[in-house]
Formats: structure tokens, sequence, C-alpha cells
């Protein structure tokens, strides 16, 4: 038998003035189950929980109403005071009064049986309550950190900062991503590698941080707290223990002729290397495609040369597994394909090049070792001619729709450097528009223009064409309303960025969701900007949305710290209303899981005893309650009713629609 | 007819948004015939968007356009400048009636030297 | 037919006695002519029964979420129709197909049982595919006239089978299988309501509809289950007809193959497809067309969602 | 029929979303913006928790009108919950007005935490146009009568 308490709240006069609150907790004590109603002038006050608690202690009240303000404002408090008095605290209702009802009528008798309505309603469902405990999962205090550029680096370090171990999962060679690849950074112009490559260093150093690069993700099982994931440590042919980074091999490498990818393919490599002499881990790394012993088996010159024997030409990947409390996704970008842009002639000349290309160009580690030189002749440029916007703001289909959001303030970057460099050179910048919020940034912006006497054309350039040795850029200067074209010795080109191709697959692992551009998709867009709506997954850097380093840098802390929030937890406490499948019910139809937006559901092949000794296999749904956040989405997908939603099951709600629709 | 409702059979015949444009110039700077427009490609979907119509229909560029949808082709915002010249191209032999080219009399017209363009775009306006 | 008929058997008497199926989902000749039913056969002798005709309306592919879960495997004919049944059964994991030989069988057109009957009808004397024509009572009746409402405007065609017996191509209906729902809808709201009160008014909750309905497959349906909330075994008023009748057709909506079971059964001649046909044709006009059971992993339109899909407000189109 | 009116007042069910609905009328309240008190709240986590079952049964048991309330699509927070809720409430009022029952009986509206002035504007237009309809007959149940 249910013994029900309604306590009726006056909010001092908030309620009391509009709503008759005697005459509701009267008529409400003669609901059948109500043993005690209850009046009182601030339910929320100490005497009013005292009220509710000695109440629940003398009559043994199995559950209790407190017809008060919104469930939003004090539903909390008179749980705990539940709570305090023994009872569950999922036995308590709360009818709103006050915002749905004294507040905004003025007829007291209209409000007044309003308010025993909304009462009526409360008990109606607290008679279906069922005592609820959240569920508690334990927090595997280990982080993964998938991509190690800036941003994977940053978050990596602060997790390990906070005291707890972190593994970074780089997919090349090398950590360091394409920041490492960059020569001046903006808007302060320090050299990219003074700046990142301590960080890298500090990576590898930290006993908390484990760095696995040459490394892909294989699978993701499990949950916030608790992930498995699979780790394929590709060959590299090299024993990265033994490896010490002498380099000897490289030298000694007949097959020299790979392209060199950190330098965007500008010049070549050995089959055995070491990306770049910073490179962490500092070990060398052997291209198979290109190796003369794994390819014909015939040359072993590198082992041969090898002090430590670290040489391996008989390397399998492997398959390792780890659990993880938190993933981060931390995967970048890359420049976006030319392909659909032969306007600009990128695959027709040589000295049509990328902004990365640059990057590498002016780098002193770069192929030319510093000295800006165009690739076909190795001539120095004397007109060089940037064009801002390909394949960016770009709703065609060729290119992508979103802005990139760097190209502005690099493009100024290059152009700066140049002239400050090379003065004699004239360079000339395409822009459909300039963009540069942010610190420091509209300054730098004008002082290419200003103090470097950069020449901005406001206006797209229409094709590319070669004329005795020239590349003639061809665009509108929309300002004087004239088409130039501008004799150029090298043509820049700022190709939109799109996130690694990687991203998708990794998504779908973590069951994260993705934009129609493959940007991570984040929890909320103001108020959850590094959490993925799947709990456990965060996200750093670009992998989000285009951002430069400054951002990605604060970005990869605020998602750290999202990260360390979670590990400092030694338990986590699951929502307690959530779903539930009634496997006598279930018929695994998979529709529930299909409309999850938490990957909560998964299925299993139960046995079921169907009387007289016969057993039945079925697949059953079933829900992870640590993961499960109960929109109940499913409740109502599922066709056979086995879904439905503890603290908001289908009777609940019916019953509340019963005693409303009651005349 | 009125201004407005020109501007909008312009922009309808057209098939083509203007206010998708992002002023970038692109179709002007690819545009060959551009050092023969008064009004250029860019301008032409500037104006039509502002309804300024009468300078449109006044202008040279409705015959120096080749009608070879470089501009088009190009456009990163999927708007096409060559449809609105088009379109107000049109509009101008509309109003002027009776005066065009009948396509019976198209083929005595035809010799090697007219460039097949010319008579591509000739076919286009007389199919409408 | 006969010929279609004499491949059948001899396909389930060679599957039977090499041992690939150990039982054989077929229909059975009845002692009139038309009643044939569906039937589980399991030797070479009971396949004597074995029959294939006009007669054959009977969608067979929800007998196997039972038979599929018995030992060995079981060959199954599927008329087109029943073939998005089944495969729509798979996508919901309820038929093990590794326990299932299909076989697509030819199917040009049923005839409606409840039409015959309406006719007077209580011995079929003869009945010629190739001449299109039943004789019964002495009395000659075309195809069109007896079709069951289903066949005269199905598109559907063969999907993937492990084999297909067929002899002549299939005919492409002539009606819009719409036509009837377009009607309604441009009826006043006041028309509308008397036709379905009319209809529905005529359900005598034998629940026949829901049992034939291959997307009815629940261990327990919501309205057997007294937890539910709305568990009625029989009307106990108009309300509930109308309940039972959307609630079924909502449980379906976005499953529902439109095999048109539902309407074939109703003893009560309730055209009970226009409820699953109107959400198949909204689903189509709003999220795009989509067949359920043309594949077997493709999210169903209620499963998924578009960021610009229409409000519900915008959606009347009556 | 305004005396009728009086007498039996319309009885609207509101289905509101936790998050954004919900707060949102408990906006509407501390604003002292007033809506008819024929409109009763059942809150519920999510617009895709609403059941089409609740809806029937609402009006099985005598409702005149029902409205569901959530986040604006793209605000939901669950992400994708009010996706499915718009679909299956866009078919299920679609059916309803197939088999012929007004189709102002029954609304979706999207109203979020900040929009308390648009919460009450839409409940006094709701209940306005139920109480235009008069009584539910078309859906009613006979049990309730007295």
């Amino acid at each position: 038998m249910q013994k029900i308490g309604v306590f009726v709240c006056w909010c001092g006069s908030n309620i009391a003035a509009t709503v008759d609150v005697k005459k509701v907790a009267e008529v409400l004590k003669a609901e059948p189950g109500v043993v005690i109603s209850e009046n009182y002038q601030y339910m929320c006050s100490e005497n009013g929980q005292a009220l509710i608690r000695n109440a629940i202690k003398e009559h043994g009240l199995t559950g209790v109403v407190v017809c008060s303000c919104s469930p939003r404002m004090h539903e909390a408090t008179f749980r705990k005071t539940c709570e305090s008095a023994g009872l569950n605290p999922y036995m308590v209702e709360i009818a709103n009064i006050r915002e749905q009802c004294s507040w905004i009528h003025k007829d007291i008798e209209e409000a007044t049986e309003k308010a025993i309505i909304l009462g009526r309603s409360a008990i109606a469902k607290l008679k279906l309550n069922a005592p609820l405990t959240s569920g508690e999962s334990a927090v595997v205090k280990r982080a993964l950190v998938i991509g190690g550029g800036i941003a994977g680096i940053q978050s990596a370090l602060d997790i390990a900062e906070a005291g707890f171990e972190v593994d970074i999962v780089e997919q090349s060679p090398t950590i360091g991503g394409n920041m490492a690849k960059l020569d001046k950074t903006f808007p302060t112009l320090d050299c990219a590698a003074c700046i990142l490559t301590p960080k890298m260093v500090d990576c590898a150093q930290n006993e908390k941080i484990d760095i696995m690069t040459f490394s892909e993700i294989e699978s993701v099982k499990g949950f916030v707290g608790n992930f498995k994931v699979q780790i394929r440590r590709k060959a590299r042919f090299v024993d990265e223990k033994k490896c010490t980074g002498c380099g000897e091999c490289m030298q000694k490498c007949p097959s020299k002729k790979g392209l060199n990818d950190f330098n965007m393919g500008l010049n070549t490599r050995p089959a055995i290397y070491i990306p770049f002499a910073q490179a962490i881990p500092n070990v060398a790394i052997i291209d198979p495609e290109q190796c003369l012993k794994i390819k014909n088996g015939k040359c072993g010159l590198c082992a041969m040369k090898c002090n430590v024997n670290a040489i391996d030409y008989t390397q399998k990947d492997e398959i390792i597994e780890r659990e993880y409390g938190a993933i981060v996704v931390a995967t970048g970008y890359k420049p976006i394909s030319l392909e659909n842009f032969n306007e600009y002639g990128y695959s027709s000349y040589k000295d049509v090049v990328t902004s990365l290309e640059l990057e590498r160009l002016m780098n002193a580690a770069g192929p030319s070792d510093g000295h800006l030189v165009r690739p076909s002749d190795h001539k120095e440029p004397k007109v060089i001619t940037f064009i801002q916007c390909v394949g960016s703001r770009d709703t065609s289909g060729c290119g992508k729709p979103y802005c990139s959001k760097i190209c502005c303030m690099y493009t100024a970057k290059h152009a700066m450097l140049i002239r400050e460099k090379y003065p004699d050179t004239e360079v000339h910048v395409f822009y459909i528009d300039v963009r540069t919020p942010g610190k420091n940034y509209d300054e730098f912006f004008r002082r290419a223009v200003e103090q470097y006497g950069v020449d901005y054309i406001k206006g797209m350039v229409g094709k590319v064409y070669e004329e005795n040795g020239k590349l003639m850029v061809q665009g509108s200067d929309l300002i004087n309303n004239e088409q130039v074209v501008i004799p150029s010795d090298l043509v820049v080109l700022a190709a939109a960025i799109e996130p690694n191709p990687s991203v998708r697959n990794i998504a779908t692992m973590v069951t994260a969701s993705i934009d129609t551009n493959n940007f991570l998709t984040e929890a909320h867009a103001k108020l959850r900007p590094v959490e993925s709506p799947t709990a456990g997954i965060f996200l750093s850097g670009v992998c989000q949305g285009p951002k430069d380093i400054p951002e990605t840098v604060s970005q990869a802390s605020a998602c750290a710290a999202k990260v360390i929030g979670l590990l400092a937890k030694d338990k986590l406490k699951c929502n307690a209303c959530v779903s539930h499948s009634d496997e006598m019910l279930c018929t695994g139809c998979s529709v529930c899981a299909n409309v999850c937006p938490y990957g909560a559901i998964t299925y299993v092949d139960k046995e079921f005893r169907l009387g007289g000794g016969k057993t039945e296999v079925r697949r059953v749904a079933t829900v992870n309650d640590a993961v499960c956040q109960g929109c109940g989405a499913c409740t109502v997908a599922c066709p056979s009713g086995a879904m439905d939603l503890k603290g908001f099951s289908n009777k609940q709600i019916m019953a509340e629609v019963d005693a409303i629709c009651k005349r | 007819m009125e201004k407005n409702e020109i501007v909008r059979l312009v922009k309808e015949r057209s098939g083509t948004d203007a206010r998708k444009c992002m002023k970038c110039g692109k179709c002007s700077g690819r545009c060959p015939a551009y050092h023969d427009m008064d009004i250029k490609p860019h301008q032409f979907v500037s104006y039509i968007e502002k309804g300024e119509i009468d300078k449109l229909m006044q202008s040279k560029s409705l015959y120096t356009c080749l009608s070879c949808f470089a501009c088009v082709e190009r456009c990163p915002r999927g708007v096409a400048p060559a449809n609105v010249i088009e379109a107000v191209r049109q509009e101008v032999i509309r109003q002027q009636g009776g005066n065009k080219i009948m396509a019976e009399t198209v083929p005595s017209m035809i010799d090697e030297t007219i460039p097949q363009q010319l008579l591509v775009s000739m076919f286009r306006k007389l199919n409408k | 037919m006969q010929k279609l008929e004499t491949l059948m058997l001899e396909k389930a008497k060679n599957l039977l006695s090499s041992g690939e199926v150990s039982r054989v989902l077929g229909w059975k000749k009845g002692e009139l002519g038309y009643d044939v039913e569906p039937s589980v056969f399991t030797s070479a002798q009971s396949l004597d029964n074995f029959v294939y005709n006009v007669f054959c309306g009977a969608n067979l592919s929800k007998y196997l979420v039972q038979e599929t879960k018995k030992e060995g495997k079981i060959l199954v004919f599927l008329k087109p129709c029943d073939s998005y049944s089944f495969n729509q059964l798979i996508k919901e994991h309820r038929i093990n197909k590794d326990k299932v030989y299909t076989v697509g069988v030819e199917c040009q057109g049923k005839i409606d049982n409840y039409k015959l009957k309406e006719n007077g009808i209580e011995v079929v004397e003869s009945f010629d595919e190739e001449v299109d024509f039943v004789t019964v009572n002495g009395k000659k009746f075309t195809k069109g006239e007896i079709v069951l409402g289903k066949c005269s405007v199905c598109e559907k065609k063969l999907l993937d089978y492990d084999e297909v017996i067929s002899i002549n191509e299939k005919r492409s209906p002539d009606k819009d299988r719409f036509e009837m729902v377009k009607k309604l809808e441009s009826m006043t709201a006041d028309e509308r309501y008397a036709f379905w009160k009319d209809q529905l008014s005529n359900c005598i909750r034998c629940n026949a509809c829901r049992n034939v309905c291959p997307a009815c497959t629940c261990t327990k349906c919501v309205f057997d289950n007294d937890n539910s909330g709305i568990a009625s075994k029989a009307n106990s008023d108009s309300f509930e007809e109308k309940m039972f009748h959307i609630i079924r057709a909502f449980h379906v909506a976005g499953r529902c193959t439109d095999c048109g079971e539902c309407s074939r059964v109703c003893p009560q001649h309730i055209p009970l497809h226009l409820l699953n046909r109107k959400f198949i044709g909204d689903i189509n006009r709003l999220y795009g067309t989509y067949q359920a059971g043309e594949d077997t992993t493709s999210k169903g339109p209620l499963t998924d969602y578009t960021k610009q899909d229409v409000d519900p407000s915008d959606v009347f189109g009556g | 029929m305004q005396e009728i009116n009086k007498e039996k007042k319309p009885l609207i069910v509101a289905f509101c979303c936790n998050w954004c609905s919900y707060a949102g009328a408990d906006l509407a309240g501390s604003s002292r913006l007033s809506y008819p008190a024929d409109v009763k709240i059942i809150r519920v986590p999510c617009s895709c928790r609403v059941n089409p079952m609740f809806i029937l049964k609402a009006f099985q048991r005598g409702a005149d009108g029902v409205i569901i309330c959530g986040c604006h699509p793209g605000d939901c927070h669950y992400t994708t919950g009010n996706y499915y809720a718009r679909r299956r409430m866009s078919l299920l009022f679609s059916m309803l007005d197939y088999l012929g029952i007004e189709r102002e009986r029954t609304r979706v509206e999207w109203v979020s935490a900040a929009e308390g002035a648009k919460f009450s504007k839409v409940m006094n237009e709701f209940a306005s146009k139920i109480n235009e309809l008069g009584e539910n007959k078309r859906l009613e149940d006979l049990r309730c009568k007295n």
C-alpha cells in the first residue's frame, strides 16, 4: 500500500496569493493513497524540509509530492531532503504550481482548480514511480590522444601535467603534424620549430606520455571511462627501442628516390629515413615500397651499417589493446587536393605551389635550405603572386563551402617575410576579403600593406597561363574595375584545408557525430565546444573546425581540462533515468540503436526458457546505463514497446495524461 | 512593362541567384571579352541584384559577351553571370518586337566564315 | 502456370532429397480450388499437395520468423512482394538468413477470394493464366475483375534470391498505387472523416490484419501488453478502432513494404492498406522515395533525419 | 456558443521537453506572461520521448488539443531528439488529418529556454484556436462521458 505525502508550498505570497493553498492541500488529501497533506509558507526552507523529513519518518511515506515552484528550481533540493530521511530520491514528484500556475493566472478559483489538477497528475505519476539508483562505473585513469600535431601534443602535455597517463597515437612516423612543417608563425613571426620542438621533446621525455607513431586506431569499444581500444602499430622495419637515430643508414641507402613527404614532395629521401632532424621519436623508418631488400631481397646495406642491429626487414604490423577513460580526437587537417582547379595551373606548372609548399621552400631545413627559389629552375623569383580562397568559400562543389580561416593571415605572413628577406621582390595578393579578427591580427595584415608595400588586389584570379617563361596571372581588380594580368615567377595558392580523411573512420569507431564537411560536431556549439555529444570523446584542434595555432592550443588545453575533470573521478555516477529494454518483449530489430545518439544500445544473443524444458536463443537489446543520457528516442522508435524510460515511463506519462484529462 | 517586373523576369529567366555572389570577381578575372565590355560580368550580377536594369539593357556588353560561359564555369558560388547577360539580352530583343532574325532565315546566312560560337548563340536566342 | 508449378516442385524435391533443405515452405491445395493455404512440407510425399497458382496470394515471409528458429534449412518460395517483406525481416534480424534457401517465383497477380465470394462463387471450375480468365459456376471472369487490390498496382520486382524460377516477364501495373490515397486527400476533412468512420466502424478487432502483417512480428503486441498503457483486446468504443489502426500503421511506418496482406485478409473488407500507403506516400514526398525491404541495410525514414526536414506544421497535404 | 464554452472549458495537454520548452514555460511564468489555465503541461525529457500513443491517449481521454514543444531543431539537448520527433509528428499529424480529424487540434512548436514570450503567445493562440473548434467530438471517448 502506497503512503503518499503531499506538501503544498505557499512560496510566501508567490503561490498563496493566487492559489488557495489550503484548499489544494485539503482536496489532495482525499486522493487515494495520500496519507498526509500539509501546506507551509516556504517548503524549501530548513523548516519546510524538516516538515517533509518528519512526515516521511512519522507516516512511513513511500512517496512525496511537493506542489511548489518549477522542478528545475528545487527538484534536486527535495530529492536530497527525502534521501536524508531514508526515502529514495526518485520517489519525489514536483507539481509546478508557481511558474505554470500562480504566476500566470489571476483568477483564484481557476488557479486553485488547476493547481489541484497538477497535484493529482503528480500523484498519479508518483504512484508508478519506482526507486531508482544511479549506476556507477569505474574510470580508467588513462587518456588516449588520437593525432600528434600541436593539438594532440598540447592536450597530452596538459593531461600528463595533471598526473594522468596519456598515449598519443599518430599515423605518421613522427609527431609534430602540420605545424612542424611551418617556417614562421603569425602574428609574432617566431619560428615554428623553435616553439614546437621543445613541446615535442617534452612529450618524449614525460614519463606519463607514451608516444605511438606510425600507428592507427583499429577499433574502439566501450563507453565513457571504459574504452577498449585496439591500436595497429604498423611495421616500420626498424626496432624503435634499439635505433639511436644516428642516421648512418640514411647515408648508405642506395635507393634514394623516394618523395620526401615532410618537404611536400619537393625533394627526395632514401628508402630508410628519419622524417626530419627533430623528429620524435628520432628513429628511422623503412619505406617497404622503395627498399631494395624488402622488394627483391638484394641489398641489406643499412642492416650491415647499423651498429645497434635495429633493422628488422621481417617486422610485421602489431595490434595492441589498451584501456582508456577518455579519448581526445586531434586528427587535424590537410590542404585539399587541387585537381578541381585547373584554372590555376597547379598540376601544369611547377612554379605554381601551395602555401604549405612555400613554407618548406622558405624553411631553413627545407629542400632549398631556406633560400627561396622556384622549383622549376631554382632561380630566385622576382614577382610572386598569391591567390587566396583557393577552394574555400566555394559552393559550386569544386571546393569547400566554409572559410578556411588561416589563409588570410599566413598569406600576409608570407608576403611580409618575402619582402623582408628579398626586398627587390614584387608581391601581389589577390583576395576576396581579408579576414583578420584576433588579437594583433589586423595590425599584422596592415603592416604587410603599409610597411612592406605588398600589393593587395581585391578580386579573384580567372586563370594562370604561361607566356615567355612567365606565369601570367589574369584576374579582376574590382576596386579599379580592371582586368589585370600579372607576369609572375612564382604563384602561391592558399588552398583550403579539410579535416584529415582518417577522421571519418575514427568518428564512426567512437560514435562521434560528424558534419557534412567532415568536421566533428561539438556537444554544444557555444557552451560545450570541446566535447563531442558522445560522452568521453573530446575534440582538440582543427578536427572540430578550421582554426589557427593560438586557437588550437587554447582549445587543446580546454579539452585537456575536460579530460582531467573526467579522469579525476574514481567513479562516474550515471544518469538514473535511463532507458531499459524488456527482454521478454524485445525482438532485437535494431530500430532503437539506429536512433540512439550515444551508441548506448547493443545487442546480445540470450537464451530464454520457454517452459517445458525448452529454451530459445533470441537477440535482445541491452542499454549501457553509463552511456544512456535518457532522451527517450528509442522508446518511441521501438515498435514492440520493449524500450521504456525509467522516471518517464509510458505508464507514468499516460497516468499524467489521464489525471489531467479527468474532469 | 514595369521596371521591377522586368528585373523579376530577367532574374527568373537567368535561373541564377545573384545573392549567392560573394563579390570575388573571378568571373571578370576570367572573361576573355573583358576589355570590350562597358559593364563587366561581375557588375551584371551586382546591378541585377540592385534592380538597375536600365543600365544593363543599354550596355554594349550584351553584344560583346561571347557566351563562352567561362564565368559560369569558374564561379565558386554557382552564380551564372553569363546567364544574366543572356537574360538581359533576351529582354532587349523581346522588347524590340519583330526586330530579330527568324529561324527560317538562318540557313541562308550560313557560310564557312561564320564562327560556330555565333551560330550556337544565334540558335540559343531563336529557341526562346 | 502449370509449368511454373512443375519447375518449383522439381526444385523442392531435388533440394529435399539432396538434404540441402529439410523443409519446404509453400502453398497447399485446398478442397475447393481457391482455398489455397501456406504450408510447410517435410517430405517428397507431402509435396503432392503442393500448388502454385493464381490463388497463392499469401505472403510466406512471416512464417520464416518461427521456421528459421528450427533445426535445418528451409526452402521458401517468394513472390516479388514477399521478398520485400523478407528483406525487411532480415534487416530487423527477425530471420536467420543462413537457414533459408530462397527461390524467387514469377507472379502475375493473384486472385482476391473475397471478390470471388461476392460473386456467389463456391467452386472454381478452372482457371487459366495464359488466357487470363477464371471460370466459376460456368461464368467467366477476367482476372482484372477479381485480382487482389495489391496486385493491380504492384511494381515490385524480383530481388536477390538464391535462385529464380520465372518464365514470363512481369507485367507492369496500369494503375497508380496512390490513386485512392490522393483521392482521399483531395476530399474535405468531413468527407474523409465520414469515409473512415464508415470503414473503421466495421472493424471487429479480429486482429487478422496484425497477425498476417510481416512487419508485426513483436513477441507481444502492445495491444496485448497490460503494461503498455494502451492494452485493448477488443474495441470498447469507437475511439479504440481508430487508435488501434493508427498505432498499428504508425508502428509499421517506414517498415511497411506495402505488401497489402492487411487488406487481403480483412474479413470486413476495410481498405487498411490505405493507412499504410498514406504513410508511405508522405514519407516519399517529405523525405525522399523509400521502399522498405528493397535492401537489408539502409536506415528507415523514421530512424533517420535531415536537418532540413519540414516542420509538422507545414506538412498537412490534405 | 460562448456560454457553452464557459461551462465546458477546453482541455489542452502540452508536452514540453525539459531542457528548452519547459524552461521556456518557466520563463513565461517568471515574466508573468499569462496564458489560459486550460493548458496543462507534462514534462518529458525530450520531444522525442513523446509517443504517438500519448497523444492519442490524451484525445481518447477527452483532450481537445495536444501541443508538443521542443528545442529548436539543431539545439536539442540530446543533439538529435527533436529531429526524430519532427518526422514522427509530421507523419502522425498528417495521418490524423487524413482521418478527417481537425488539423488544428495538434501542433508542434519549437520554444527555447529564452522564449518565455513565445511560449505564452503560442499557448494563447493554440488555446483560442481550440476554443474556436469547440469540443473534440471526432476523437471522443464514450467512457469519459457522464
